[in-house]
């Protein structure tokens, strides 16, 4: 069990260090697409030292105090409860704690604990950018839970790993060949997920200036950050596990966050913003249709 | 509870630093300056042009941020008067250390053209400790970003104290601002 | 004993003596009326006592100057008659003192002579075995009714003594020619002598037709059948209520004991159809025409009306409905027990009416705050008359319904319909009386006669109840325990000087029988489904009894006597073996939890016990369709004998839809929850409304595999909870009132609970048995912590608060657990009940179930999150700074519950173990999940495990507490205002709290899913009711025309009827 | 526009006219008591419903300050700006906010800078721009700005000039010669 611990902290810290340097890329290409030059991309650990480095701090109460470690927290579980390597035993973490609905519960850990403390802080519009989250959450939960069911009913499984299992054998048998209108779906909640534009409302940095952390700073501000980050990569291997077929070893893995990744990147940097319910409208519209093609058959079935 | 504790009515503590590792994290905060979007005169037009395409400050590691809170760098852009001193004064108190203020523009080393202005404060550094003055009417956005560099060569070199400097000797800057500005309606203290 | 034929003659005299001698003064008088009274009344009273005791066993026969029965005239007296007779005089005696005690506008002599051949009438005429005599008795009823109904001198009463007149002459008419066509017909005018020579073959002729026409026409004008009632409401509504009162209290029920009885000798045709077109036609329209009743005398007319309808249907089945056995049996007690408590009740409201003086019902506002004793009789009678257990009215209908063949189920759908209109206008009338409002309440008159009427109403209603248990050969132990039951909350109510007094002695008798039932098994055997709900109720129940006592202080005096009533009659419905217990303490638990909820909302209750009304008779209508034969008492594992239609089904359903608030049946609950008490809320929500799922869970597992489309029925059902789950939970993130959107959520977790009964698979039933438990635990914490900071704030407005957690910080606590487990996060409670539920559902592949139920939960954060900032983050207003954390008892109940939902949490065993059990005892043989090592629980998709999972959470939080702690130096605690705020300093914590309508990007994108669409439709069937009662009830115009040409409609009408003898 | 003089000379009396530096702008002179008639009988009948401006001049050599104000026409798209002359030592008139709501906050703004008072504005001595301003009003002519300005945030003396300025300016030149 030790080593078990001792690997998921080391999971964690590259975790971290991937994230932060998914941030940077992400920086470096919208810079790029915007003509500029644009920061290092390992800006972002720099802002991290900065941020932690801060000499002062100020907290609005106890759950200000707490948020960031709940986020911190949700992030850190995401990323160990989905297995990263198929059929390693070390890379698969604590995946043995419960099963995707789980996963897909403690997810929203991270989100409560950051929006109570961002309600804490006093402020009215960290107390706003949460329930735009939360609208929001309700509309791209619709089309990830239809890829969800489907895969599970269809593969006869919720197991994230029996999930990986059932895609193996080749390219083809990947969910996304298998079930491409599942997977289409799933991907376009996934952009919601992440709060990328055109979904971005909830941060809004021209009209709520950064939406929920507006209050936090320095320390808290860094274990945010770094939660976010954990976060990312966590779903990122979600939803490889789920519709590329998962990986087999670190370097696939690698690979197919990366694409993921870059799907991500690309779509935030041409479209402008949705407003919240013209999101939560996007989300029941297109992508369910695009499901429900799938579902349905799986349904039939 | 008592009766009103809107605010927090405490002395900033004077801060200590460990020796160690401060270098590396000079450096680290030289190269992420996240400047809060405050326009207080007439400069703040040239600030757009700076993290934009075209002058792209961001690849120092210059970027905005909205909230007082998370940013290093206050930028006093123009003109200041009395009534935007007392903003001042609390976003700057409010902003965490170490923090840095560039003061842009000839109004903010001596009143510039408004220097006869009876609204004008023509010593800003009286008020608040500026690391770096970026003179010109208006500079460009090329000045403001040798100021940045020089700022960062400060901030390097460990002299870009002025946060310091404002704790150790809050009370002079207090009795300077409460001078100026009769009617001091905003807390003692600004957290 | 007296013979019957000396109260006749004394009674003439005195009334003659009066007349007479009324020069020697007021003191003469009234002591001859008293003294006759009393001896007539003394007299009859040891008739019926000699006739109780089986000291007469034979009914008397009284021969007339010698002369034996076919000759002379006689009088009869048998039980019957002996009882009616004793109703009669006590309701004279009582509406006299009552007349009396007001002061008689009419000279005194004159009123009490026609009130003494009032009575004399009427005795004659449930005495008389002569059909001439009967005329003449009649006719002396008839003239002293006039004359005692004018005696107002006002001109409503003139008018409907005029009407009276005319119509009643009609009526005489009538009778005496019948009497004469039959003397002529069979020479001979005595009863029995007649009925002896008498068989139907005889109706082929034309002439016998023509009398019991006659006879029927006659005698069904003076029971005021529809449609020729007119007059009778004029004089509800006009005559002096004390005149009223004798009439419909006692002399009407004379004139039906003489309509029985003439149908019974003279055995008329078609009887049963006479009696389910008149019976049931006066009964439906009256309690529909009362709806719209302005005058609540009138109302109680429409009432008085209805009732008697109600009597002739069961009087036209008692007589010719082919009855047998227990039904025959059965069919005699409802008609005793109608007749009773009509008298009884009616009489009551009839003195209570006229005490008070107010005829708008509109200026009633307030009467039951004002006079607690007033309200006491108002309320007994009220409740009485509308057949709330365990009033006598309950019994007598349940007596009525269970009577009936089954194949007039219609006549039982429709006898139901009424009840629930009867219940709608009359507790919508208590609805208006039960409003708060100060003032000083005076009346004019004594108020004895109606603390009698009720005394006899509570005694008989006790002996009703007796009659019941021992007929039906239900359970002893049932009715046992509804003795106990009422017993119990009397003594608490007896007993509880002060608040205080009333919460020990509650929290005691819940304790002792909580001790009781882990002590003795013979309540509940084995551990099975029904220990499991008792244990439920138990646990909750003395848990949010503890937390009521510091919000106790504004209740009323009954509030803690309707509690122990509520949660003992969930005990008993737990505990009982067959539907019909079942159904009583169902009823019982709706009635006394609407009471309750009357202390509070007063529309949210009237539409509650509506809601609940339609349930339960639905539930009725149901178990009658059950019943079969000789199998009048359906019992639970007796259904599978039979295969019977899937209606059964639905209706028993319908009443745990109701309970369970279940869309489209949700309507009560938002306001029930939102109004109701705040010490009650929690019961309300977290126990009550699992009464509905142990009502679902044996419907399912007892009936519904015997039913056609039971399959069907189970799909229907799970879409039913998954919409509710889903819509409720949308309509929860709109609400502003914290006890509202816990309302709303309540509804919407229920229908989770539905979903997992739905599936009748062993995990589903875990599923639902998990979250059953789990609801109670965060639930309860929820409405008691929010109960504790209406108390504390005063208000419930969601926007009015905020910041809270500075000033509650352990209510903070468990109130944020009990938001993590409703949201059903891990590591808490709350989320192995929805990985159950998913699991299950999986399993059987209801794939958009699963869908719904997933989004629902989904769509729940944002109520979540609502509530958690609203009340305690954002900014604390000055008004609460000085506020308090909740008083102790709330907290100790608050964190006790949160540590529960944590230890489930992270044991889930805790709650399995027991569901487990349970569900074994509902025959299956696993629960639908094992166990692969301790604490990994594994169903046929995926895994879980709660252990790990918990000590991860806690674990990872915990170093990252001690990573923070080494930050905590340079961090301090800024003030409440110290926030960035574009460099301006905020004025007030108001300007900067965000807490009114957090969602309103989100309601521009569900507008028309959060429109009131039921709702509005419930509405516009109700208004569309009352437009059309309120049109077709100018059917009575007042005018003396139209009811003569009614009643010459009605004449040929009935000649049709029994002349061609179709229908 | 002329016709429009002529008639409102017709009604009342005209202390001096004049045309501005456009063919529809006039510059009128009234006596102070016939203001509120003058520009009544402009907003009512002759459709000047727009108040864009009052101004105020200091006249310190005739001891008057003078109040101009400016009105716009949309129908007949004519500018007419009408000026009363007040006592200087005496600085008060009366509003004009019964005529044109929006002249309460011209009107502030002139108290605030002129101190001139306007009876019958109820908001007229809250603060506008200046926050706490006790001086005398500081767009009078009397006023020394520069005095003031010195007086109250300083000047630049050459010691903070060589300690400062100077040393950042000579890093900067320093930083520049080095690339």
């Amino acid at each position: 069990m030790w080593y078990k611990i001792l690997y998921a902290f080391l999971v964690t810290v590259g975790g971290l260090a991937y994230g932060l340097l998914l941030g940077g890329i992400s920086r470096k290409i919208t810079a790029r697409i915007h003509g500029r030059r644009g920061p290092t991309v390992f800006q972002n650990f720099i802002d991290l030292i900065k941020l932690l480095r801060k000499k002062t701090a100020i907290s609005h109460g106890t759950m200000f105090f707490l948020a960031p470690m709940f986020r911190l927290l949700g992030g850190v579980g995401v990323l160990l409860l989905v297995p990263i390597v198929y059929g390693s035993s070390i890379l698969s973490n604590f995946s043995f704690g419960g099963d995707l609905i789980v996963v897909l519960y403690f997810m929203v850990f991270g989100c409560l604990g950051m929006a109570l403390g961002a309600a804490d802080s006093g402020h009215p519009h960290s107390a706003l950018a949460p329930t735009r989250g939360l609208a929001q959450m309700a509309g791209y939960e619709l089309p990830f839970l239809i890829s969800v069911i489907g895969l599970a009913i269809a593969h006869k499984t919720v197991s994230i790993s029996g999930l990986v299992a059932a895609q193996q054998g080749g390219i083809f048998h990947w969910n996304l060949f298998q079930y491409p209108f599942l997977s289409i779906a799933g991907l376009i909640a996934m952009l919601g997920m992440y709060m990328a534009y055109p979904f971005s409302v909830v941060m809004a940095p021209q009209e709520i200036p950064v939406g929920p952390p507006t209050e936090y700073s320095s320390t808290f501000l860094s274990f945010m950050f770094s939660g976010r980050s954990i976060f990312g990569v966590g779903k990122y291997v979600l939803f490889m596990d789920l519709f590329l077929g998962g990986a087999t070893n670190l370097v696939e893995a690698f690979v197919k966050t990366f694409a993921l990744f870059l799907i991500i990147v690309f779509v935030t940097n041409v479209f402008p913003r949705y407003r919240t319910e013209q999101a939560v409208k996007f989300f029941w519209t297109y992508p369910v249709v695009i499901g429900l093609i799938d579902f349905i058959r799986i349904f039939i079935k | 509870m008592k009766e009103k504790d809107y605010f927090l009515d405490d002395r900033p503590k004077k801060l200590s630093y460990s020796e160690v590792w401060e270098k590396f994290f000079n450096w680290a905060r030289a190269q992420s300056l996240w400047v809060i979007a405050y326009g207080t005169g007439c400069g703040s037009i040239e600030i757009p042009p700076m993290v934009t395409s075209r002058f792209d400050a961001e690849r120092f590691g210059v970027s905005t941020v909205g909230t007082p809170r998370q940013a290093d760098v206050l930028i006093i852009s123009g003109y200041l008067a009395v009534k935007t001193l007392k903003r001042v004064i609390r976003v700057y108190e409010q902003m965490q250390s170490p923090k840095y203020v560039v003061g842009l523009g000839a109004c903010t080393v001596n009143g510039g053209m408004y220097y006869d202005s009876y609204n004008t404060v023509n010593l800003v550094d009286l008020y608040i400790p500026i690391d770096v003055y970026v003179a010109g009417c208006m500079p460009r956005p090329e000045a403001i970003l040798a100021g940045f560099a020089q700022l960062m060569k400060k901030i390097k070199e460990g002299r870009a104290d002025g946060w310091k400097q404002y704790i150790d000797n809050l009370d002079k800057y207090r009795k300077n601002q409460e001078k100026i500005i009769k009617n001091w309606k905003i807390p003692n203290y600004n957290w | 004993m007296v013979n019957p034929v000396v109260i006749i003659a004394i009674t003439l005299i005195a009334a003659f003596s009066i007349g007479i001698f009324q020069f020697l003064g007021k003191k003469f008088v009234r002591g001859v009326f008293w003294l006759t009274v009393l001896f007539d009344f003394a007299a009859i009273l040891s008739i019926a006592y000699g006739f109780l005791t089986k000291a007469i066993k034979n009914p008397i026969m009284v021969k007339i100057g010698g002369f034996p029965p076919p000759i002379g005239i006689n009088l009869y007296v048998d039980q019957l008659s002996a009882y009616l007779g004793v109703v009669v005089f006590f309701i004279g005696a009582m509406a006299a003192y009552h007349w009396l005690s007001r002061g008689i506008n009419d000279p005194e002599p004159k009123a009490l002579v026609l009130l003494l051949l009032l009575l004399l009438g009427s005795t004659g005429m449930i005495f008389t075995q002569d059909f001439f005599n009967l005329f003449v008795f009649i006719e002396i009823t008839s003239i002293a009714s006039y004359g005692l109904v004018a005696s107002n001198l006002d001109s409503f009463s003139l008018e409907a003594s005029f009407k009276y007149i005319v119509i009643g002459s009609i009526s005489s008419t009538f009778v005496l020619l019948g009497a004469v066509l039959l003397y002529k017909f069979a020479g001979s005018l005595n009863m029995a002598d007649i009925s002896a020579h008498i068989n139907s073959s005889m109706y082929s002729g034309g002439m016998l037709i023509i009398i019991s026409i006659m006879f029927l026409f006659g005698l069904l004008i003076e029971l005021e059948v529809f449609p020729m009632n007119g007059w009778a409401l004029d004089i509800y509504q006009g005559a002096n209520p004390a005149v009223v009162a004798i009439l419909a209290g006692g002399i009407v029920k004379g004139f039906y004991l003489v309509f029985l009885r003439s149908a019974n000798y003279l055995k008329f045709p078609h009887l049963l159809k006479i009696g389910i077109i008149f019976g049931l036609s006066t009964y439906i329209v009256s309690q529909f025409f009362a709806w719209k009743q302005k005058d609540i005398r009138r109302l109680f007319g429409y009432s008085s009306v209805g009732q008697l309808g109600l009597l002739i249907l069961a009087g036209a089945f008692y007589l010719n409905g082919n009855l047998h056995g227990f039904a025959k049996k059965y069919m005699l007690f409802a008609i005793i027990f109608f007749v009773l408590n009509h008298s009884f009740s009616k009489s009551t409201l009839f003195f209570l009416a006229d005490l008070f003086g107010r005829r708008r019902i509109e200026e009633w506002k307030g009467v039951l705050s004002k006079n607690k004793l007033f309200g006491f009789l108002f309320s007994t009678s009220v409740l009485s008359m509308a057949g709330a257990p365990p009033f006598l009215g309950f019994w007598a209908k349940l007596f009525f319904i269970l009577a009936i063949p089954k194949e007039y189920f219609y006549i039982v759908a429709l006898v139901l319909i009424g009840a629930i209109a009867e219940i709608l206008y009359y507790f919508n009338l208590y609805r208006i009386i039960s409003e708060k409002e100060d003032g000083i309440f005076d009346y004019k008159g004594s108020i004895v006669p109606s603390l009698f009427n009720v005394f006899v109403l509570l005694g008989l209603s006790a002996f009703g109840a007796y009659k019941f248990f021992i007929l039906t050969g239900l359970d002893i132990q049932s009715g046992k325990f509804l003795a106990f039951i009422t017993i119990s909350s009397v003594a608490v109510f007896v007993l509880g000087v002060s608040r205080l007094a009333q919460w020990i002695l509650s929290l005691g008798m819940i304790g002792a029988l909580g001790f009781h039932v882990i002590k003795n098994t013979s309540l509940v055997p084995a551990f099975n489904i029904q220990s499991f709900f008792v244990y439920l109720v138990l646990a909750g129940a003395i848990m949010f009894v503890f937390a009521t006592y510091p919000l106790s202080k504004k209740y009323s005096a009954v509030f803690y006597p309707l509690f122990v009533f509520t949660v003992f009659s969930m005990v008993g419905i737990s505990v009982s073996s067959n539907w019909i217990t079942l159904f009583i303490f169902w009823e019982l638990m709706s009635w006394s939890s609407y009471l309750l909820i009357n202390q509070g909302g007063k529309k949210a209750a009237w539409i509650y016990l509506v809601m609940s009304a339609i349930g339960g008779y639905g539930m009725l209508a149901g178990i009658k369709l059950l019943s079969t034969g000789p199998n009048l008492i359906p019992s639970f594992s007796s259904s599978s004998a039979f295969a019977v239609s899937a209606w059964a089904g639905i209706l028993i359903f319908t009443a745990f839809l109701v309970k369970m608030g279940t869309a489209p049946l949700h309507i009560w609950a938002r306001d029930a929850y939102g109004e109701s008490p705040d010490g009650f809320t929690p019961l309300l929500s977290g126990v009550l409304s699992k009464m509905g799922v142990f009502g679902g869970i044996l419907t399912i597992v007892y009936l519904l595999p015997h039913l056609s489309h039971s399959d069907t029925i189970l799909y229907g059902l799970a879409w039913f909870g998954a919409l509710t789950a889903l819509f409720m939970a949308l309509l929860a993130i709109f609400q502003e009132d914290v006890k509202k959107v816990l309302a709303y959520s309540s509804i919407s977790q229920v229908g989770y609970i539905l979903i997992g009964l739905a599936l009748a698979t062993s995990l589903g039933y875990s599923a639902a048995l998990y979250h059953t438990v789990n609801h109670l635990i965060f639930k309860g914490l929820l409405f008691v912590a929010a109960a504790g900071i209406i108390y504390r704030t005063g208000t419930s407005y969601l926007p009015e608060m905020g910041g809270l957690i500075r000033r509650m910080p352990f209510t903070f606590l468990a109130f944020l657990m009990g938001i993590i487990t409703l949201a059903g996060i891990p590591p808490l409670s709350g989320f192995a009940g929805k990985w159950l539920l998913y699991s299950a559902l999986l399993e059987k592949r209801w794939m958009f179930i699963l869908l719904i139920a997933m989004f629902a939960s989904i769509v729940a954060f944002m109520y979540c999150y609502k509530l958690l900032h609203t009340i305690f983050l954002g900014q604390l207003r000055d008004k609460y700074r000085k506020t308090k954390e909740l008083p102790l008892p709330l907290v100790i109940v608050e964190l006790v519950l949160a540590g529960l939902t944590f230890a489930v949490g992270i044991k889930p065993n805790l709650i399995l173990s027991f569901s487990e059990k349970a569900i074994k005892s509902l025959g299956f043989t696993s629960p639908g999940y094992a166990y692969e090592s301790a604490h990994r629980i594994v169903s046929k998709f995926g895994y879980w495990n709660a252990y790990f999972m918990g000590v991860f959470a806690v674990g990872s939080f915990i170093i990252a507490l001690i990573l923070f702690f080494f930050a905590k130096a340079k961090i301090r605690k800024v003030g409440q205002l110290d926030i960035g705020y574009s460099g301006e300093v905020p004025d007030s914590p108001e300007s900067v709290h965000f807490g009114y309508d957090l969602y309103a990007h989100m309601r521009r994108a569900v507008r028309v899913f959060i429109y009131p669409h039921v709702e509005n439709t419930y509405k516009r069937i109700y208004n569309s009711l009352m437009a059309f009662v309120d049109y077709t009830r100018r059917f009575y115009t007042g005018d003396l025309n139209t009811y003569a040409l009614w009643v010459v409609i009605t004449l040929s009408f009935i000649f049709y009827i029994l002349y061609k003898g179709v229908f | 526009m002329e016709d429009l003089i002529k008639r409102l000379e017709s009604i009342f009396k005209i202390v001096e006219k004049k045309r501005g530096k456009r063919d529809n702008l006039w510059i009128l002179e009234v006596e102070k008591d016939s203001l509120h008639a003058v520009l009544s009988y402009l907003k009512d009948n002759e459709s000047f419903r727009h108040l864009a401006l009052i101004s105020c001049v200091d006249w310190i050599e005739n001891n008057k300050f003078q109040l101009s104000y400016i009105l716009w026409s949309y129908q007949k798209r004519q500018n007419l700006i009408v000026k009363i002359f007040i006592d200087r030592d005496k600085p008060e008139f009366k509003t004009v906010l019964n005529l044109f709501p929006q002249a309460e906050i011209y009107e502030r703004e002139i108290r605030e800078l002129y101190g001139v008072t306007f009876e019958g504005n109820p908001t007229q001595f809250e603060d506008f721009v200046l926050e706490d301003w006790e001086e005398m009003p500081p767009m009078r002519r009397d006023f020394d700005t520069l005095k003031y300005s010195q007086e109250k945030y300083g000047d630049r003396d050459s010691e903070v000039l060589k300690t400062n300025i100077r040393k950042i300016i000579s890093d900067y030149t320093d930083e520049w010669r080095r690339k």
